[in-house]
């Protein structure tokens, strides 16, 4: 069933190249999602049988970034065939297929419970999202792509390396040579710490630049500012939250060696540090596409702040992995549709949107209120958590550093938010055809109601998925 | 009996929640109504007054029997929907919906939907949600539900306030106070937190004593957090451009509610404390004097009506703070004497504010919808062209001076009363704060009243000082009913204050119940002051028919004011606002910092020239913004970081991990 | 033959100062092409006995790294017409000491790990270190996008290195995968690189640097 | 009674003028012959100019009932009355100054201005002085305060006493408008205070203002009487002593409306600070 997910994908791909229509073809997105989706729920609702094989299985952590990952597509793909549907004279064919591909790629590096499969699935996922950042075929475009593939090629060696030290460790530590995780974890206590740390390093640093945490997150502005807004919203939430389920397996592994406590203090220094970066470069920024970019830098920051403060903060942060993502969705597709209609994402341009595009231009409103954690938005009990378990954790520095950056991103947000949002839309604006289109509103106005309904209301089976995925993590019982 | 009790108990508590679910919902039927049509409009005032009733009655019930409260599961990280109204709760919510209605049908002649085909609909959608998110946080027994209601509170205000975001000031003044209010609930979460790891629940609730670190931690993070949503002075800064920018009916929702909701927090926290340290009743009570003092004074330079208005509120929380001052210091005491008059006079000067700014907003919309313009030089002569307007103006104005027979005078009074008893108390050096509280307190009552002159005589008196102002009219009956509504309880509280002391007492007895319970009643004179309050009218009334037979009997001609022999007296020789307060801006210069331009008028014939005095919000215009503006230049030299060479890209990566590994 | 694997080392490590030192594209196309092939005879040396896929993997790797990459990017400097790189960020010389510190750093760190007894005293991991190094030095010094995706060979070829040490641990596909990716990741550079040069008309960065703050 | 206070200070003018001066009830006769003249408004004006007068007045009635005259306790006294005491003249100068608002004339709200501005400072100054009083007899009513007990009260607190009886002689120059803040009686408008306020009323009106001014001078006077007479015995004899107390308390100020200079506006705020800080060095003796 989980190689069905898998390939299923890959074949509408292939598919793609065969429809002529430039039309048509879209709806393979919405129709590869919605199977994506529907064994997604078949899975975890237990109907469908899981065999976990010994590459491909469910454990609590990847139950729970699959549903998200498989819901997160499913919303995307709708709103992709609106928006492609929206520029007919723009080819889609290798777009619609390296989306697919990109979807299967993904699904691969969630499940797989390999080393070396899920580095060479998230190799792929970065590929394949190549030509999706270069979807426009323009200069800025071009160089956004050049810029994503080197870093995250850069990236993704180190995160090899890293493999090669891990596995290493374990040859050293006389623990058998198989590099899955189920084995590595049991044999933790074994393996070489040495080597542990080295390879927890590099690997660290190897997927956090696939995340897009700072220093390592310089690629992200520009491939979030030129590609399209579901390309965006699919690469921050989808692509990043790969990277940290990764993160998450070798942070799992460091857990069970009971050597840790450097892992920890390095994730909370660099999450911090993300928030900071992204405090500064929001403070002022004049295009609202880079902004939401540094938005997501700031939250792969809180992510990683939280697994490092650990304790609730670990239920926290993987909470916040789902808010984040949802929340992210509706920001970049609004995003999306605003661009579209004035055709610019300078602030200078852009004004009066909730006048020119009430739907779009409240959402994105709601949106910025949801991502600076304001209740009732899911955003704000996630981050609430992570606050709280620092202050319990005792480290009244950390959370009053979190506070700080909050109120930075939120000074600097808001400012570019609300020139965007509030005043009267300039005649040029105004003159653009552009309207809100079903297949444009409706999956932002679902992801809004998702995080929305995670604010008021977190559904008890999700809540105890979560626990036990951070059960799962800490290596408790 | 008994099996009825618990029964309408429970119905009390979901009396409330309907109120709020009503309220929340008033403006949604509207959104699917007709750009044109009022009945969108109708509809939410009907349901917005059905609502303030369910929620007045839930909380009159609430008052007569302690309520159990409801405690269901809420699923969400350390939430519970958990409500209960006691006394402290009861008031607010009481005042919360008797102005959200009033307000809601002053709306309907001051924002009508046929005027504002634009934004009419958005503004009743807000201002339901507003009103819902107080009653929400009113009731909250749950941090978790506490904030939802906060935070749907503040982005409501903001939206209500963005209605008429077409205007450029208005852009501004909501973006200082959204950042205003995301300071406070920054301050709040972290608050929220150390109250977390201190007691071990959600509740309000000292389940267990709170160590004195985490005490003084929520007790600074409450005053910022808190201290900013009720505009303490200098973290008042969002308040003054909001209040005047925003829809009249809604700076009487902000003013006269939304800023008490940080007194709340402040009595709802500090309930939490039974044995607060000395200081703390000190601090507050030093705030309060700084606050009520220089917000008079501010208020006193403003030539913009409403913005005078909003300075008020600043005064009148201060004033509130020093009732609350005493009260903390009664309660690290003991005494419960000063426990009641300090807190029993900040309660009910929080309600008597909502009622006497409120009704000053609704008047001042109503000059405003009537005139166009805010600027006070150019009203005036307004008492013959608006009389109702003028005299529910007057109303207000005599009742925020304190002065008898009105409502202000009462709560002003309690808190004197417990100014003078702590003054009077023997122990070490306590009694000082109280000895500099009373003359503070006075010497805010004669500035507030040299305002109140000053703005009533330059608004209503006298001649018109514009064109526009010679033509207003008197508003339609929408505006005029619910001041009129607002000046009866104004004189009812003032006249007969004896009715509500057992409402302040319960609200005394849940703040402090460890204390033993002294009712106002005999702490206080309310009896004679009502005696008197009557009295002075009857006499004034007694006084007034003779005069008028006089006048009957001996026929007065009229003439024009005697101009002291002055040749072509004109409107604009009138004595103006800016004038009338100029010595007192002068004494207090060293804090308003006036911006003053005078007419070069040396030499044999001066040219003509123009006079003019201004002054601006010290703390944001001469602080704040200077500072974010360097903060944003220092924040700007980092931007070369990223500056688009891929070679500095890849060694950042390299650097760090350089960095990692010597830290491994 | 499991003694030809430290002197093969040592030339891996002094091609790597050849990549540092040199300015000619062409030089250092082949230089790199060069260490690929090296690398795929060192596979069979670490490896004792000839496995049939063994011997698979040596020729993927010799042709992949040593055939097909250096013949696209000689292709690429041919139509792109440029013939040297221009004088680095910092200069050659500088660049020589940092990699000849880098090694000697790369030998002080693999000090610190503990070694396997098989490889105890053998080159192979302080010799990765450093070919990754001179491989982010090139990254980080060059001006040319072509020098960089020769940098980015010369890190993957420290990995391969580093992997090397584990060939028994390592199962057939993730060696395969390595390869692939390695494969497909030059071939997208390629295809931008195509793309670079028809938009600019160079293979100069600093045609890239539009987006910026 | 307090008509008669008027006459005295005018006969102690005259006196040192070496004039013989209007005979002691000349106030009375012109109050009486004002009450009887018809009145006239101006078209300018509304309700608020003919209210001014009477709550004038009434609100001066009511604080005089509220002090003890004589050896008598007070008609109306409770626990917090000093501060009813105060905010009844607020309440009458809030009218007044609106009346003469209402006329719309550049010297009335000129003199209004006035007015609330120094009141501004004479309100503190008071009520330090109420805070020693309080502290000295541990009361909140003027009754007790300036009652039976003062006697004992000038024993350990005399010297703060004395300061505030100079700075409540200072304050009460300023309410009842008297050199050297105001001049009640010159005939150039720019420089008055009350007297510019009230250009406008005439007849019934302007009886009712005079008289309630008078009142004023009387209910002041009689607080400062009491203070710097704490007599506590037959009451008959505290009448007596009363109204010694209060006529030498006119003479005294004819005496320094004669001898003294009026003071420049700007030069005004500055006495009263120092009342206020002489009522507050009050409170800091009694303290230690």
């Amino acid at each position: 069933m989980l190689l069905v997910q898998v390939l299923l994908p890959l074949l509408l791909g292939g598919l793609a190249f065969a429809i002529r229509s430039n039309l048509k073809r879209p709806w393979l997105l919405p129709l590869g999602g919605a199977f994506h989706f529907a064994i997604t729920c078949a899975l975890l609702l237990g109907r469908a049988p899981a065999p976990g094989n010994a590459w491909l299985a469910l454990d609590p952590l990847n139950k729970v970034v699959l549903g998200f990952l498989s819901l997160l597509f499913f919303l995307c793909s709708v709103y992709a065939r609106g928006y492609l549907v929206s520029r007919p004279n723009q080819p889609n064919r290798i777009f619609t297929a390296s989306l697919l591909v990109f979807l299967a790629m993904l699904t691969l590096a969630v499940e797989a419970q390999h080393l070396g499969l899920m580095w060479v699935a998230i190799e792929a996922c970065t590929l394949s999202s190549a030509p999706l950042i270069y979807f426009n075929q323009n200069p800025r475009s071009l160089e956004a792509t050049w810029k994503y593939m080197l870093i995250g090629s850069v990236g993704i060696a180190l995160a090899l390396l890293g493999s090669y030290f891990l596995a290493y460790s374990a040859l050293h530590g006389g623990v058998g040579a198989s590099l899955f995780f189920r084995d590595l974890v049991r044999e933790a206590p074994h393996l070489s710490h040495p080597w542990l740390r080295s390879a927890f390093i590099l690997l660290f640093v190897g997927y956090g630049t696939k995340m897009g945490l700072a220093p390592m997150h310089t690629w992200k502005p520009d491939a979030y500012g030129e590609a399209p807004g579901l390309v965006g919203a699919l690469l921050a939430g989808g692509l990043t939250t790969a990277a940290f389920l990764a993160v998450l397996r070798f942070f799992q592994i460091c857990n069970a060696a009971h050597d840790v406590a450097f892992a920890r203090s390095m994730m909370v220094a660099i999450g911090l540090f993300s928030m900071a970066v992204a405090a500064v470069f929001m403070v002022r920024q004049r295009d609202y596409k880079r902004m939401l970019a540094y938005s997501s830098v700031e939250h792969m920051g809180i992510l990683v702040l939280g697994i490092g403060i650990g304790g609730a903060g670990i239920f926290g942060s993987l909470l916040h992995l789902i808010n984040n993502g949802l929340t992210k969705g509706v920001l970049f597709l609004a995003a999306a549709n605003i661009h579209r209609c004035y055709g610019s994402k300078r602030v200078e341009d852009v004004s009066g949107a909730i006048r020119r595009l009430p739907i779009t231009g409240a959402l994105f409103l709601a949106g910025f209120f949801a991502i600076t954690g304001s209740p009732p938005f899911g955003p704000f009990f996630s981050e609430f958590t992570i606050l709280r378990a620092a202050v319990a954790a005792g480290r009244f520095w950390v959370a009053g550093l979190f506070l700080v950056m909050l109120f930075v991103v939120f000074v600097g947000m808001s400012a570019t938010v609300f020139a965007v949002v509030q005043g009267e839309p300039s005649e040029k604006a105004a003159a653009s055809g552009y309207k809100d289109s079903f297949f444009t509103v409706a999956p932002v106005i679902v992801f809004l109601g998702l995080v929305l309904l995670l604010g008021v209301y977190v559904p008890p089976p999700l809540s105890r998925a979560l626990h036990d995925a951070a059960a799962f993590i800490e290596m408790k019982p | 009996m008994d099996i009825v009790e618990p029964m309408d108990v429970l119905m009390t508590d979901w009396l409330v929640i309907a109120a709020i679910v009503l309220a929340a919902a008033s403006g949604v039927p509207g959104l699917w109504g007709a750009r044109q049509g009022d009945k969108g409009e109708r509809t939410a005032a009907a349901l917005m007054v059905i609502g303030a009733l369910c929620g007045i009655v839930g909380a009159a019930l609430a008052i007569a029997r302690p309520t159990a409260g409801i405690d269901l599961g809420w699923p969400v990280p350390g939430g519970r929907f958990a409500t209960r109204i006691d006394g402290i709760s009861a008031l607010f919510i009481i005042q919360i919906f008797l102005i959200s209605a009033l307000g809601s049908v002053y709306g309907l002649g001051y924002w009508k939907q046929s005027e504002h085909p634009r934004d009419g609909r958005k503004l009743r959608l807000f201002y339901g949600l507003i009103t819902a998110g107080m009653a929400l946080l009113v009731c909250a027994r749950n941090t978790m539900l506490f904030m939802a209601g906060w935070e749907i509170m503040a982005m409501a205000a903001f939206l209500s306030l963005a209605v008429q975001d077409d205007q450029r000031p208005v852009r501004e003044v909501g973006y200082v106070y959204m950042v205003a209010t995301r300071l406070a609930t920054l301050c709040l979460f972290a608050m929220f937190a150390v109250l977390f790891v201190a007691t071990g629940n959600f509740d309000f609730a000292a389940s267990r004593p709170i160590g004195p670190g985490a005490a003084t931690a929520i007790l600074l993070l409450a005053i910022v957090g808190f201290g900013l949503k009720a505009g303490v002075m200098p973290m008042h800064v969002w308040l003054p451009g909001a209040h005047a920018r925003a829809p009249s009916h809604v700076s009487a929702l902000m003013s006269g509610v939304l800023i008490k909701m940080g007194i709340y927090g402040f009595f709802r926290m500090f309930s939490l404390f039974p044995h607060p340290p000395l200081w703390w009743g000190q601090l507050v009570l030093v705030l309060g004097c700084v606050s009520g003092v220089l917000g008079v004074a501010f208020a006193i330079s403003q030539h913009d009506f409403k913005r005078l208005l909003a300075y008020h509120s600043v005064e009148n929380i201060g004033i509130i703070c020093m009732g609350l001052g005493v009260a903390l210091l009664g309660r690290s005491l003991g005494d419960s004497t000063l426990v009641a008059l300090g807190l029993g006079g900040a309660m009910l000067h929080v309600w008597n504010h909502g009622m006497f700014k409120g009704l000053l907003f609704l008047s001042a919309g109503s000059v405003l919808h009537a005139t166009h313009t805010r600027e006070i030089d150019e009203l005036g002569g307004l008492g013959k062209r608006m009389p109702w307007t003028a005299l529910a103006f007057l109303v207000g104005a005599v009742a925020i001076c304190g002065l008898p027979p009105l409502n202000g005078f009462i709560s002003e009074l309690l808190v004197y009363l417990g100014l003078f008893r702590s003054a009077a108390l023997p122990q070490g050096t306590i009694w000082l704060t109280g000895a500099l509280g009373a003359p503070a307190l006075a010497l805010i009552g004669a500035l507030a009243l040299a305002c109140f002159v000053k703005v009533h005589g330059a608004m209503f008196l006298g001649e018109p000082r514009s064109e526009r102002t010679g033509h207003a009219t008197e508003s339609n009956r929408f505006i005029l009913a619910p001041m009129a509504v607002l000046a009866g309880i104004c004189f009812f509280v003032g006249l007969l204050p004896g009715v509500v002391a057992p409402v302040l007492d319960r609200a005394v007895r849940a703040w402090a119940p460890e204390l033993s319970e002294q009712p106002l009643v005999v702490l206080a004179p309310l009896a004679w002051v009502s005696l008197v309050g009557g009295l002075l009218l009857l006499a004034l009334l007694v006084g007034a028919s003779l005069f008028r037979r006089n006048l009957r009997r001996k026929p007065a001609g009229t003439t024009g004011t005697w101009d002291c022999g002055y040749v072509a007296p004109g409107p604009t020789m009138q004595y103006s606002s800016s004038s009338f307060a100029q010595t007192l801006v002068g004494l207090f210069s060293w804090a308003l910092r006036p911006k003053v331009s005078r007419p070069d008028t040396r030499g044999l014939f001066p040219h003509a020239g123009a006079f003019t005095s201004h002054v601006d919000d010290v703390v944001l215009d001469s602080i704040l913004i200077p500072a974010a503006q360097l903060g944003t230049r220092a924040v700007h030299w980092f931007r070369w970081v990223q500056r688009g060479s891929m070679q500095a890209y890849l060694l950042y990566i390299l650097l760090t991990l350089i960095v990692l590994f010597f830290w491994r | 033959m499991h003694n030809l694997v430290a002197p093969l080392l040592v030339v891996v490590l002094l091609f790597n100062l050849f990549l540092l030192g040199t300015s000619r594209l062409q030089a250092v196309i082949n230089a790199s092409a060069a260490q690929g092939v090296i690398l795929g005879i060192l596979t069979l040396c670490v490896h004792e006995g000839f496995g049939t896929w063994m011997v698979l993997i040596t020729i993927v790797t010799i042709f992949v790294k040593g055939v097909l990459i250096p013949g696209m990017l000689l292709r690429a400097i041919r139509d792109a017409a440029i013939r040297r790189e221009i004088e680095p960020f910092i200069g050659f010389l500088p660049c020589l000491l940092l990699g000849a510190l880098g090694t000697g750093a790369s030998l002080i760190f693999a000090r610190t790990l503990p070694l396997a007894k098989e490889h105890v005293g053998s080159l192979l991991v302080p010799a990765a270190m450093a070919t990754v190094w001179t491989g982010f030095l090139v990254l980080t010094t060059r001006r040319k996008a072509i020098n960089q995706v020769v940098g980015y060979l010369v890190m993957e070829n420290g990995i391969y290195i580093m992997g090397l040490t584990l060939l028994h641990a390592m199962p057939f596909m993730v060696e395969m995968g390595v390869l692939l990716d390695l494969f497909v990741a030059i071939f997208v550079m390629g295809i931008i690189l195509n793309h670079i040069r028809r938009e600019f008309s160079s293979l100069d960065t600093a045609h890239l640097s539009a987006l910026k703050e | 009674m307090p008509l008669l206070l008027l006459g005295i200070i005018g006969k102690t003018k005259a006196a040192f003028a070496g004039r013989v001066g209007p005979p002691v009830l000349q106030p009375y006769f012109d109050v009486i012959k004002l009450l009887r003249k018809g009145s006239v408004f101006s078209r300018t004006t509304t309700w608020v100019f003919k209210a001014g007068p009477l709550v004038g007045l009434v609100t001066a009635l009511f604080a005089a009932t509220l002090i003890p005259l004589g050896g008598h306790l007070a008609p109306i006294s409770f626990e917090g009355d000093l501060v009813l005491f105060a905010y009844l003249f607020g309440l009458g100068r809030f009218f007044t100054v609106a009346a003469a608002l209402d006329t719309g004339s550049a010297f009335e709200g000129m003199g209004g201005a006035r007015e609330v501005t120094f009141s501004c400072l004479t309100e503190p100054a008071l009520f330090f002085g109420l805070i020693v009083l309080t502290r000295l007899s541990g009361s909140l009513s003027l009754s007790t305060m300036i009652g039976p007990g003062l006697g004992q009260a000038w024993h350990h607190g005399g010297a703060s006493l004395v300061l505030v009886g100079f700075s409540l002689f200072i304050v009460l120059l300023t309410e009842t408008c008297r050199i050297p803040v105001d001049d009640p009686n010159t005939h150039l408008e720019l420089t008055m205070i009350h007297e510019v306020m009230v250009l406008d009323h005439g007849g019934p009106a302007l009886g009712l203002i005079e008289y309630a001014a008078a009142l004023k001078l009387f209910v002041l006077g009689s607080v400062l009487v009491r203070i710097a007479i704490p007599y506590s015995g037959d009451p008959w004899a505290g009448w007596g002593l009363f109204a010694l107390g209060m006529i030498l308390l006119a003479v005294l100020i004819g005496i320094v409306e004669s001898t003294m200079a009026r003071l420049r506006m700007a030069q005004v705020p500055i006495l009263l600070v120092a009342a206020c800080l002489l009522s507050a060095f009050g409170i800091v003796l009694v303290a230690r």
